[in-house]
């Protein structure tokens, strides 16, 4: 079996997809947006609460999609909790560098760590969008609440 | 002295696929199972040395020169054309116009024919199971100018109710838009029948025949068919162009759609009129290396027992199909009778993308995702589905090849 | 340590021939002088071993498939894209959409950006030396919805009154549509000036740079320029494809044109959206193969000194413009300053085709006609012109077999 | 120099191109068409008076267009002059025949001697419309005068 697979879709992955974390609607969302792939037809829903400091106090997603778009929600989510905007934009740097496999100098090693499941993802360029969904959907979230995808 | 008996149709696919040399590479180290060619087909050696041989020896632009090379290409283009009319059993090359594609091919008869006879109200009728390329075009019509469109459902094993489907024709239908064969169901259309209950309300009809063609015998004449549209790269031919049949009583009845050279008679700066059909719905310099190239895979494709072809695919999605049915974690979606070879599926606790990632790296090729057929994934209320489609120079391998990856998906994923 | 000294630009055609097989073919036993490149250029080997190649290794469909070679067809069509955005010097490769020739990006900007924007009255600014491919389309227009067509005329000379042209853009008017080159005249158009006095007035500006692409530099953001069309097959590349640059404001603006698979976001059986720009506006399976054959030909143009080539194609000019001076009984039509390889010309007695039939019977191929430029002949007051145009493979040699010919000519038919 | 150029443009053809027979306008003329060649822009006028048997009583051409394409037309005035109708249609298949260097055995000896001026055309495809055109404007005229072309 192709290791490159097994990397892929490792058990953390595979738990991710199946039990997300934060799943579900945010009643006192602050900021939400919908993101859509039209290629696989992949959606999600980010809600955020932002408190008056720009933190993240809570935040949910709903979603339908494959097991990577699925764990990359959950991850995100468990991540983004309680950092700022500012933080968070640089969160998504870093893993949208990782995930295509160039450099992510700009994670910190505990970030970093729990990214990491997901670096196989350079190996498979043609699914890097079903893992870069829902952080385009929670920047637009952020940002306002535009429509995101990724084609 | 008695006649020898007739030979039985044979169909020797091993030396067929000795003409694709892309079949022999591998991927990732693995043998290449290509189940995609309804998304696009392969193209033998001989269409790409039909094209290069014609690009690096008699090429110029066609029609209006008088040198050799451009008496040449034009001869080769217009051959072309005579090509696709025997094809489709046209009665004349006037009736054939070469377009980009078979999706321009659509676009030109909703452009050129439909939109001017569209008055708010008017209604087309298509089915569930289109492409969206039979389905935009009529939703421009739907959004620009107020027409109605009418979808005709199909059943759960995704043939047509064809009772249905006359109850949908109405004296407000300006058009009937159906494929010739579904793209995601593989499911095959009563066109004949279709066209004969059309024609008895005066409806003229549509055949989007781009998966049709490459896998049926196309009679327009024996159909009876108002319009016919096929596409090159799927019927192992180029990319770039493809082809639509139209009765000429149509085509002198429209109104040109691009405009540009070669489509006018005469040009002043206040006045403008047009040139006959086909050369009216042609503007601009044709795809002329590629009507080569088409001309080539439709000589390439007739070259055998069309009806031992067909057998053949047929076998291959019996054989799957049988493979499949075992498996209680895979939902097939399209079982209708006589349905052409392509084989849809969902499977249980893995998603479409993830599956193909992994058949992919196999050596497995199939399509996921909505196959460009939404209205249709929402009928089967799936997001997508997985589709392995199955050409002239597939083989049982393949098929095994596609069930033993399912198998190590589902050890993966589930 | 002083640096050598910058080389000067060189151009060696001989080695430039060799990537040409066709043009050591022969005619009636004669050898080929191919001097009709402005009708379509030839294609180097590159050119068809790279489409050869690419349809034999890495074929699939682009865009919607998640296996290997659907991964590798869409790397090459993506980097094509980029290939003809750094040749424009577009911005970003969002603002390249590929169509299937020049005439279709023409179109495609009549359809998806100006007619939504025409009231009856609407005028758009033309050059009566345009291409029917930048005529047609604003005649529809003009048909259709009441527009009308500002015509400028050019001096005796071919070449543009840029004053009189300024003063035909108006309040009323919508867009400015011009040549690059013209492809009889051989006249540039000063582009850059023609922009800004348009924009000056908030007038967008399209250029047809079907001829202009291939002999010019074309950097649209150095001209600020709105629409910049080009076509594959006479740039050296393939038949069936061309390229639009616009800027990416209008493109998001702009509403889509023909309708199908890959252009939407979303639909259903009530309801559509549309996909972003590049991809709102290449429905349907684009010419993949071709793209690769775009962009192997820009690479080997672009690996040229291309102000060497320039300098090569116009000193052939020169050298036939002055053969032909001492011919009294011959015509030149258009002497612009600064114009591009291409000489057209009318021989006392002598009727273009008939002149085109002896010249091709030695071996020497000139377009015989009205070049689809039918306002400009009646500009000129002649019905057809014979046209000889050169590239970068035209040598001396052709000239003077040329000369010759229209020595022979005069000899039978005078 | 090429044979078959010298046969194509052979002193007869330069003759009639230079000097066209029956050229100009037919006052009384009971029937006229116009032909056209978009390929080239050549034009022809073809301006007939049938007599009440049907037969051509004059006949006239206007045109402007190459050499073949006028001394076609010349040709063509000058044989069909007294002509009924079904001989003028014989005549005409029988001359497309012959431009296309098929059998044109439809041909009577004497017109075949006169037309045969013409057979060099078969070697030259590209140019048969050219020799059409007034012939086919003949035909539309005497049919009623629908615009005539040869594409
Ligand atoms: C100036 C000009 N514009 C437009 C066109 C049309 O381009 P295409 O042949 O790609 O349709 C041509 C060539 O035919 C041309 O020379
Ligand atoms: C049923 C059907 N119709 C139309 C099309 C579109 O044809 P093309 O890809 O030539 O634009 C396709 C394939 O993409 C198809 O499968």
């Amino acid at each position: 079996m192709d290791n490159s697979l097994r990397e892929l879709y490792q058990e953390v992955i595979l738990d991710h997809s199946r039990h997300p974390r934060h799943s579900g609607v945010l009643a006192n969302a602050t900021h939400k947006a919908d993101g859509y792939n039209p290629l696989c037809g992949d959606r999600v829903t980010v809600y955020l609460a932002l408190d008056e400091a720009g933190k993240v106090a809570d935040i949910k997603f709903q979603g339908k999609g494959c097991a990577i778009s699925q764990a990359s929600a959950s991850l995100m989510t468990d991540l983004l909790l309680g950092r700022s905007k500012e933080d968070a934009e640089k969160l998504m740097q870093g893993f949208l560098h990782l995930v295509k496999g160039e450099d992510a100098a700009g994670l910190s090693a505990d970030d970093r760590e729990i990214l990491d499941v997901m670096s196989g993802l350079s190996e498979f360029p043609m699914r890097v969008k079903c893992a870069t969904l829902a952080w385009h959907t929670f920047k637009s979230a952020v940002e306002g609440g535009e429509a995101a995808k990724t084609e | 002295m008695s006649a020898a008996p007739k030979p039985m149709p044979t169909f020797d696919v091993d030396a067929a696929r000795a003409d694709f040399d892309i079949l022999s590479r591998t991927v990732y180290g693995k043998r290449l199972a290509y189940l995609d060619s309804g998304a696009s087909a392969q193209k033998p050696r001989v269409v790409l040395d039909a094209m290069r041989d014609f690009a690096s020896r008699d090429y110029a632009n066609v029609h209006r020169g008088v040198h050799f090379l451009s008496g040449a290409a034009t001869d080769a283009y217009e051959a072309a054309r005579e090509t696709v009319r025997k094809f489709m059993n046209a009665a004349s090359v006037d009736e054939i116009v070469f377009t980009k594609g078979g999706t321009e091919a659509i676009n030109l008869v909703s452009y050129a024919f439909l939109a001017p006879r569209i008055q708010p109200g008017d209604e087309i009728v298509l089915t569930v199971m289109e492409h969206h390329s039979n389905i935009v075009p009529w939703h421009f019509l739907r959004e620009r100018q107020g027409a109605v469109l009418r979808w005709v459902d199909v059943r759960d094993d995704g043939s047509l109710d064809i009772e249905a489907f006359d109850a949908a024709i109405t004296a407000k239908t300006k058009l009937v838009a159906v494929t010739h064969m579904s793209n995601v169901l593989g499911t095959v259309t009563p066109l004949k029948e279709i066209v004969a209950r059309a024609h008895a309300k005066g409806v003229p009809v549509l055949a989007d025949g781009c998966q049709g063609a490459v896998h049926e015998i196309v009679d327009v004449q024996a159909l009876d068919i108002d319009f016919y549209a096929l596409t090159g790269h799927k019927i192992y031919g180029p990319t770039g162009i493809g082809a639509l049949y139209a009765k000429k009583a149509h085509l002198k009845a429209m109104c040109p759609f691009n405009g540009g050279g070669e489509m006018i008679r005469e040009v002043s700066q206040d006045r403008i009129t047009y040139a006959d059909p086909p050369a009216r719905f042609e503007a601009g310099t044709p795809p002329i290396i590629e009507s080569v190239g088409l001309a080539a895979a439709m000589d390439y494709l007739n070259g055998f027992d069309r009806a031992a072809v067909a057998a053949h695919e047929h076998d291959l999605l019996a054989y799957a199909r049988d493979a499949v049915r075992e498996l209680n974690w895979l939902r097939v979606i399209g079982d209708a009778p006589g349905k052409g070879a392509i084989l849809s599926f969902e499977a249980e606790g893995m998603h479409a993308h993830d599956l193909a990632t992994i058949l992919d790296r196999e050596g497995v090729a199939v399509r996921a995702g909505h196959h460009c057929a939404q209205p249709l994934m929402e009928r089967f209320a799936v997001v997508s589905t997985s589709r392995a489609s199955f050409a002239l120079y597939n083989t049982r391998t393949d098929v095994d090849q596609l069930v033993a990856a399912l198998h190590k998906a589902r050890q993966i994923l589930v």
